[in-house]
């Protein structure tokens, strides 16, 4: 809208509420347990007020990392590998692209990238009877 | 009775009633003192009036050398909760908006956060107050039901007012209810008790420095 | 043969109404409607403070969510001559658009597509023809064939699944049903579509009033201060001390989106409303000769451009029309004794002067009387009293209210697009233009008037806009707060038009607090009682003469009844001036 | 096929195991519970087959109908279509009257104690019911026949939890909540004017994946979302603080987003998750939006004095009250001052004059 974009306006946030820097001892503490004891786990990021202030303080303090995946169920699900090694951030959209959940999770990999094993099992079959049809096709052919 | 209906009868009726008890009896005392009368005092003043008068009401105020030395742990804490108790009183909002919905008069508040800091001296100074008066043997003897009842119904709204502000213990709501309650609590006994200096102290300072100027005693 | 079919719960409407029909060779020889739930608001308004009177009587309806908030501030700045800023007229205007547009999309939809809409022959549609058909009326994006088999699949998953839910027992078959499944099919859709739209375009609410449904109003302006400051530099240290953009709702992102809401709108009123209302209809042209009513409409005008206090800037006039003629315009006097009026003959209240004589609200009481059959019953007595809805009367006469008196009013004062829209659906549909006065006329009103008022909604956000860049934020006019600074008695007249039709509150102020309040809604009008006279109200005689192919199945009585998009809960109202409440009930 | 379960259900429709793991996900958020609990949210979901809903509508204005088509996620197709058989509910069935009414009863006795029953709005109890009918029936009956027959009971909206608008003083038609009524079977309440439609669908959720309560407060609400103040949870909170207070609609401060307790905002003293869900999908919520909290989710809140009245001001005015007090007060004092004097004059009177002498006998 360009009518809009000519009003000068001061972005600024009220103040945060603190909660960011819990959120960061979490996860500290989190991670210190995946690498000792291999638990993965994660944090509800709806479950605190985080104000935008305290967004931007995750964000800038977790950094980008190496790797950015994006699941197709149900409406997308964005994932993306933050500055610290085993710290994930997980977004849930619908199919409206409104957010519905928003995890931080502390993983060797998210839990949602892993194919499901009965999901594998329905893949191989549905492969198998694909070949067999080619076979058929070939043999016809 | 749920904490909302408390809080609702609280501000409702407990209130309508608290101010009716505070006033009734507060006006009562003040005329009963006034229509006591005295003589007039035919003799020429000696010192001008009223001026002393006021003096008296300042001078009495500071402590004497004497009393600093004395117990000056009792002149801290006194000073303390006074001015404390006035500062949460007139200059927190939410009282400044209730004195506004009664008499029309509204005046700018302080920070909560800086009021919560008064509130916080103030209780400390009634607590070494009451420490003081249980622990030294004259005061002990001297002190009657009315003393610990007066100290009582200052502390508790504070203590409410706190806890209401920090959730501390009890539901919001509730504390709010029991907050309010308190504050009627004082004003229900405020004319009946020693309380009622807050009213009659300066009125009797004045007093007392008027008559001795006239009768020509420096103030 | 003589029968009385009895259809109670009326559903899909908002609220409790019942219909009792007698029926003769399959006519329905006289009908009679009943509002049987009363909640007493004005009643409860009594005595309370009257900027506190709007969300009170909002809740009168959580459907029509916004119109009793609306009328209720402006009866009180009526009363008390409250001027409002014109950022706070734009925003409601704004509003009241939206709930147009919103309410009438999902009545058509969800409330009164079901009557029309086969649901279970929809599975015997080709989704093939279906999307042709559906690229055939419009250019609206989801109308592949693959999304219409989509939408099939689900629909049989569903039926198949064996639990219909909200589709149980609905009168799949019947004859009356004449969509093929094609038309079906793509209408089930748009259903569904609907649910799903109405829940974006809902946001313009919350954005200026913190939720829909019941959004938040405000005697002498609106609530949502704007926070898009041009030279506002902020006040103290840090920004924990400033405000700024994201400080209330009403910022640049807000503004941002009203505006692609606003397009939201107009993109489905164009591409799905319009054209799903011309081709359903085009298979119903026999219900052009059914459900005309009383023939009498009225309008008390809204949207205006220059406040409430001058008519003429009012985007929807006022006035009245009888016996069907456009070309005379009776005007309209909110304030005079003898023209409005609401009777009780055959409603469950007493008046003192007597139960025959009518009163204008202003003097409006209500005394509480129930004299029907002691629940459970069968029947209600209809030669006495039937309903706890009154009989409003404008110069003794029945009046209908809603979209269709609002069209054929803009149509009669010669409003352009009006005359066009109706022509183009007159020629589409090649109906003759009494064809209007009808079941199908009133529904495809409504949509016209949809038309126009989405489209006007961009007129007023632009000069909202404008406005703000002139630096002009405000939304609220302090001067009249306060109660010490009213008059010791006031009393004045909030009126609007609500989607269901004219809408009144009359209240009386007295040292502050409210004296009398009294609202006269649009389905009091449309589905009031007989009056003293035994005229009709306007549903009992639209339904009068109607067929009824099989009194077990009532669909046709629930077509013409939901044509004027029913509203009990408001309908229902009581009032009570002098304080002395009359509860006195016989049960028999 | 009626038997199917939810996962059947998704697998039918081509969602794949992923999907419903990220469904379970956004589930145990909505739900409040701890993350790991989403391998029990997905286990009990799995396992879900479409329970029959009943709702009843009595004294109640469609709000909260209204306010549960805006839920967003889930959203209210995918609960009607896929989580529940909402087998009677007045304003979306395609049913009228008679065969409205054989719904509702089929659906009661092929579903007896299993079935939820959902009540939006108040129950008139003065004179017989004859204030709310449907079919002929009064809303007491039809509530206490259908609440026979209910595993669990959902009051939404202030007025059926609390009474609400009906209910508020004077109360003419005798309204009454859920909860004065039936006492014999589990009940939720949802309040709220309308309840947030996350909250509802949120407690839905909860029951139908674990089949129990969740954890109720005092009032009979889930504490997931109404264990918290508006207040706590508010954005302007931090201006609270500092006290820096809007002093009207439009001023500065009202611009910059700062407190609205002067204003009358009843945050401080309402639980309901308006400020962490917001409404509408996030778009906004009354704070935010610049009108104070009203306390809708408080029983009896439209008798708590005023919404614009600040929290701390009385209820009612108390200046007849004081100005008699007043009055009392100066007449006692002085008539208590005349009984002085006049005891003191006579005990001047009294006074005997007293000599030397009479001291020396």
């Amino acid at each position: 809208m360009s009518s809009l974009k000519d009003i000068g306006v001061h972005v600024v946030h009220v103040g945060g509420n603190g909660n960011a820097r819990a959120v960061l001892r979490e996860v500290e503490n989190l991670l210190q347990k995946l690498v000792e004891k291999g638990e993965e786990s994660s944090i509800d990021l709806s479950g605190l007020p985080l104000s935008a202030e305290d967004y931007d303080l995750l964000e800038e303090t977790l950094g980008e990392g190496e790797v950015v995946a994006e699941v197709h169920s149900l409406g997308p699900t964005r994932i993306h590998e933050t500055g610290v090694p085993g710290v994930w951030w997980v977004t849930h959209y619908n199919d409206e692209d409104e957010v519905l959940a928003e995890f931080i999770e502390v993983a060797w990999c998210p839990e949602i990238l892993l194919a499901p094993e009965d999901d594998v099992k329905d893949g191989l079959e549905a492969l198998r009877a694909r070949l067999f049809e080619l076979k058929q096709e070939s043999n016809h052919g | 009775m749920s904490a909302m209906e408390l809080l609702l009868w609280a501000r409702g009726p407990g209130l309508g009633i608290a101010v009716a008890i505070f006033l009734f009896g507060m006006t009562l005392r003040l005329f009963e003192i006034y229509s006591l009368g005295r003589k007039t005092d035919l003799a020429a003043p000696r010192s001008p009036t009223p001026g002393s008068g006021w003096r008296t009401v300042f001078s009495r105020s500071l402590p004497y050398q004497g009393t600093w030395h004395r117990s000056g742990l009792t002149v801290i804490t006194g000073f303390v909760f006074h001015i404390g108790l006035f500062i949460v009183l007139l200059f927190l909002l939410p009282h400044i908006k209730l004195i506004h919905s009664l008499t029309g008069l509204s005046w700018p508040a302080l920070p909560t956060s800086l009021v919560d800091l008064v509130t916080v001296l103030t209780l400390i100074a009634l607590l070494v107050v009451l420490v003081h008066r249980l622990m030294d043997p004259v005061k002990r003897l001297l002190s009657g039901f009315g003393d610990y009842l007066a100290w009582a119904v200052t502390f508790l709204p504070l203590l409410t007012g706190y806890m209401a502000y920090h959730h501390l213990l009890l539901d919001y709501t509730l504390l709010l209810a029991l907050h309010i309650l308190s504050a009627e609590l004082l004003l229900v006994v405020f004319p009946f008790t020693k309380l009622t200096h807050t009213f009659t102290l300066f009125i009797a300072r004045w007093y007392n420095g008027d008559i001795a100027a006239r009768k020509g005693v420096a103030s | 043969m003589n029968q009385r079919v009895v259809v109670d719960p009326i559903t899909r409407i908002e609220g409790h109404l019942r219909i009792e029909a007698e029926t003769e060779g399959g006519i329905i020889t006289q009908a009679s409607s009943s509002g049987t739930m009363v909640r007493g608001i004005e009643i409860i308004l009594r005595g309370r403070d009257p900027r506190d009177a709007w969300a009170f009587a909002q809740r009168i309806c959580g459907v029509c969510t916004l119109v009793h908030g609306i009328a209720s501030v402006r009866a009180v700045e009526n009363a008390l001559n409250y001027p409002i800023p014109p950022n706070a007229q734009l925003i409601r205007n704004l509003m009241i658009a939206a709930q147009y547009v919103h309410d009438h999309v999902m009545h058509f939809y969800h409330l009164h597509a079901l009557d029309w809409v086969d649901v279970v022959s929809a599975l015997k549609a080709d989704p093939k023809a279906t999307s042709e058909l559906a690229q055939s009326i419009s250019n609206y994006s989801k109308s592949s064939p693959g999304y219409f088999a989509d939408m099939q699949k689900k629909l049989k998953d569903f039926v198949e699944g064996g639990q219909l839910g909200i589709f149980t027992n609905g009168y799949w078959g019947h004859p009356a049903y004449k969509l093929p499944p094609e038309a079906n099919l793509m209408a089930v859709a748009h259903y569904l579509e609907a649910l799903s739209w109405q829940r974006e375009v809902a946001k313009l609410h919350a954005i200026f009033g913190g939720k829909n449904p019941h959004p938040n109003f405000l005697v002498g302006g609106v609530p949502c201060a704007i926070s898009v400051h041009p030279d506002h530099p902020g006040r103290g240290k840090g920004p924990h001390f400033r405000g700024g953009a994201g400080a209330t709702a009403v910022d640049l992102t807000g503004l941002q989106k009203v505006k692609d809401i606003i397009g939201q709108m107009r993109d489905f009123v164009d591409q799905v409303y319009v054209p799903d209302t011309l081709a359903i209809a085009s298979f119903y042209k026999d219900w052009t000769q059914y459900g005309e009513g009383v023939g009498n409409f009225m309008t008390f005008g809204d949207f205006p451009a220059n406040g409430m206090d001058d008519p003429s800037s009012f985007m929807i006039p006022s006035g009245v029309i009888l016996n069907r003629d456009l070309s005379t315009i009776h005007e309209l006097d909110m304030n005079a004794a003898d023209q409005i009026q609401e009777y009780v003959a055959h409603s469950w209240y007493d008046y003192s002067v007597g139960k025959e004589q009518g009163l204008h609200p202003y003097d409006g009481e209500t005394n509480l009387n129930y004299t029907g059959p002691k629940p459970p019953y069968e029947h209600l007595d209809v030669d006495q009293s039937y309903s706890w809805l009154k009989s409003p009367r404008w110069k003794g006469k029945p009046m209908e209210v809603g979209p269709l008196a609002r069209v054929l009013m803009l149509h009669a004062r010669g409003h352009e697009q009006t005359q066009e829209l109706v022509g183009m659906t007159l020629r589409t549909l090649d109906i003759p233009v009494q064809g209007l006065f009808s079941t199908l006329g009133r529904t495809a009103a409504r949509t016209l008037e949809t038309k126009i008022i989405v489209d006007a909604m961009s007129g007023w956000y632009n000069q909202l806009i404008a406005n703000i860049k002139a630096g002009d934020l405000r939304t609220f006019n302090e001067t009249l707060w306060e109660p010490s600074s009213w008059p010791q008695q006031a009393k004045g007249v909030g009126y609007m038009e609500a989607p269901r039709g004219a809408l009144g509150h009359w209240i009386v102020i007295k040292d502050g607090k409210i004296d009398n309040y009294q609202a006269v809604v649009p389905s009091t009008w449309n589905a009031g009682p007989r009056d003293p006279q035994g005229q009709d109200g306007p549903y009992e005689a639209a339904l009068k003469g109607q067929p009824l192919h099989d009194p077990k199945q009532p669909i046709e009585i629930l077509r013409t009844i939901h044509s004027f998009d029913p509203c009990i809960a408001c309908a229902v109202h009581v009032t009570d001036p002098e304080g002395e409440e009359l509860v006195k009930v016989k049960v028999r | 096929m009626a038997d199917e379960t939810l996962l059947e259900i998704l697998k039918r429709r081509g969602i794949s195991r992923r999907g419903f793991l990220k469904f379970c996900a956004a589930t145990t958020s909505l739900l409040a519970l701890p993350p790991s609990m989403a391998v029990a949210v997905a286990d009990s979901l799995g396992r879900l087959k479409r329970p029959a809903v009943i709702w009843l509508s009595f004294q109640e204005c469609t709000g909260c109908t209204e306010s549960l088509t805006r839920a967003h996620s889930p959203s209210i197709e995918s609960l009607i279509f896929d989580a529940i058989s909402l087998d009677y509910h007045h304003t979306l069935q395609a049913a009228s009257g008679h065969a409205a009414e054989e719904a509702r009863e089929h659906s009661m006795k092929a579903d007896w104690g299993k079935y939820l029953l959902i009540v939006d709005g108040s129950i008139p109890l003065k004179d017989g019911g004859a204030y709310s009918t449907i079919a002929g029936i009064s809303n007491l009956q039809m509530l206490q026949e259908a609440a026979a027959g209910a595993a669990a009971i959902v009051a939404i909206g202030t007025c059926a939890a609390f009474g609400g608008l009906p209910h508020a003083q004077p109360n003419p038609t005798g309204a009454v909540a859920v909860s004065d009524i039936i006492k014999d079977k589990p009940i939720i309440n949802v309040p709220g004017c309308p309840p947030v439609p996350a909250v509802m669908v949120g407690v839905l959720a909860h029951y139908l994946t674990f089949g129990s309560l969740p954890d109720l407060d005092d009032l009979g609400r889930p504490r997931a979302f109404y264990g918290e103040s508006i207040h706590d949870r508010c954005y302007r909170r931090p201006f609270y603080d500092q006290g820096k207070f809007a002093k009207t609609f439009d001023d500065a401060g009202a611009r910059d987003g700062w407190c609205l307790f002067e204003l009358g905002c009843k945050g401080p003293t309402t639980h309901n998750a308006c400020a962490t869900t917001k409404w509408n999908g996030g778009t906004s919520w009354p704070v935010q939006s610049g009108h104070g909290c009203i306390g809708c989710s408080e029983p009896d809140f439209w008798d708590a004095g005023g919404f614009y009245k600040a929290l701390s001001t009385p209820v009612d005015s108390v200046t007849g009250a004081a100005a008699a007090a007043v009055a009392v007060g100066a007449a006692a004092g002085v008539a208590i001052g005349i009984a002085n004097r006049q005891r003191k004059a006579q005990a001047r009177a009294e006074h005997q004059t007293v000599t030397i002498e009479d001291l020396e006998k």
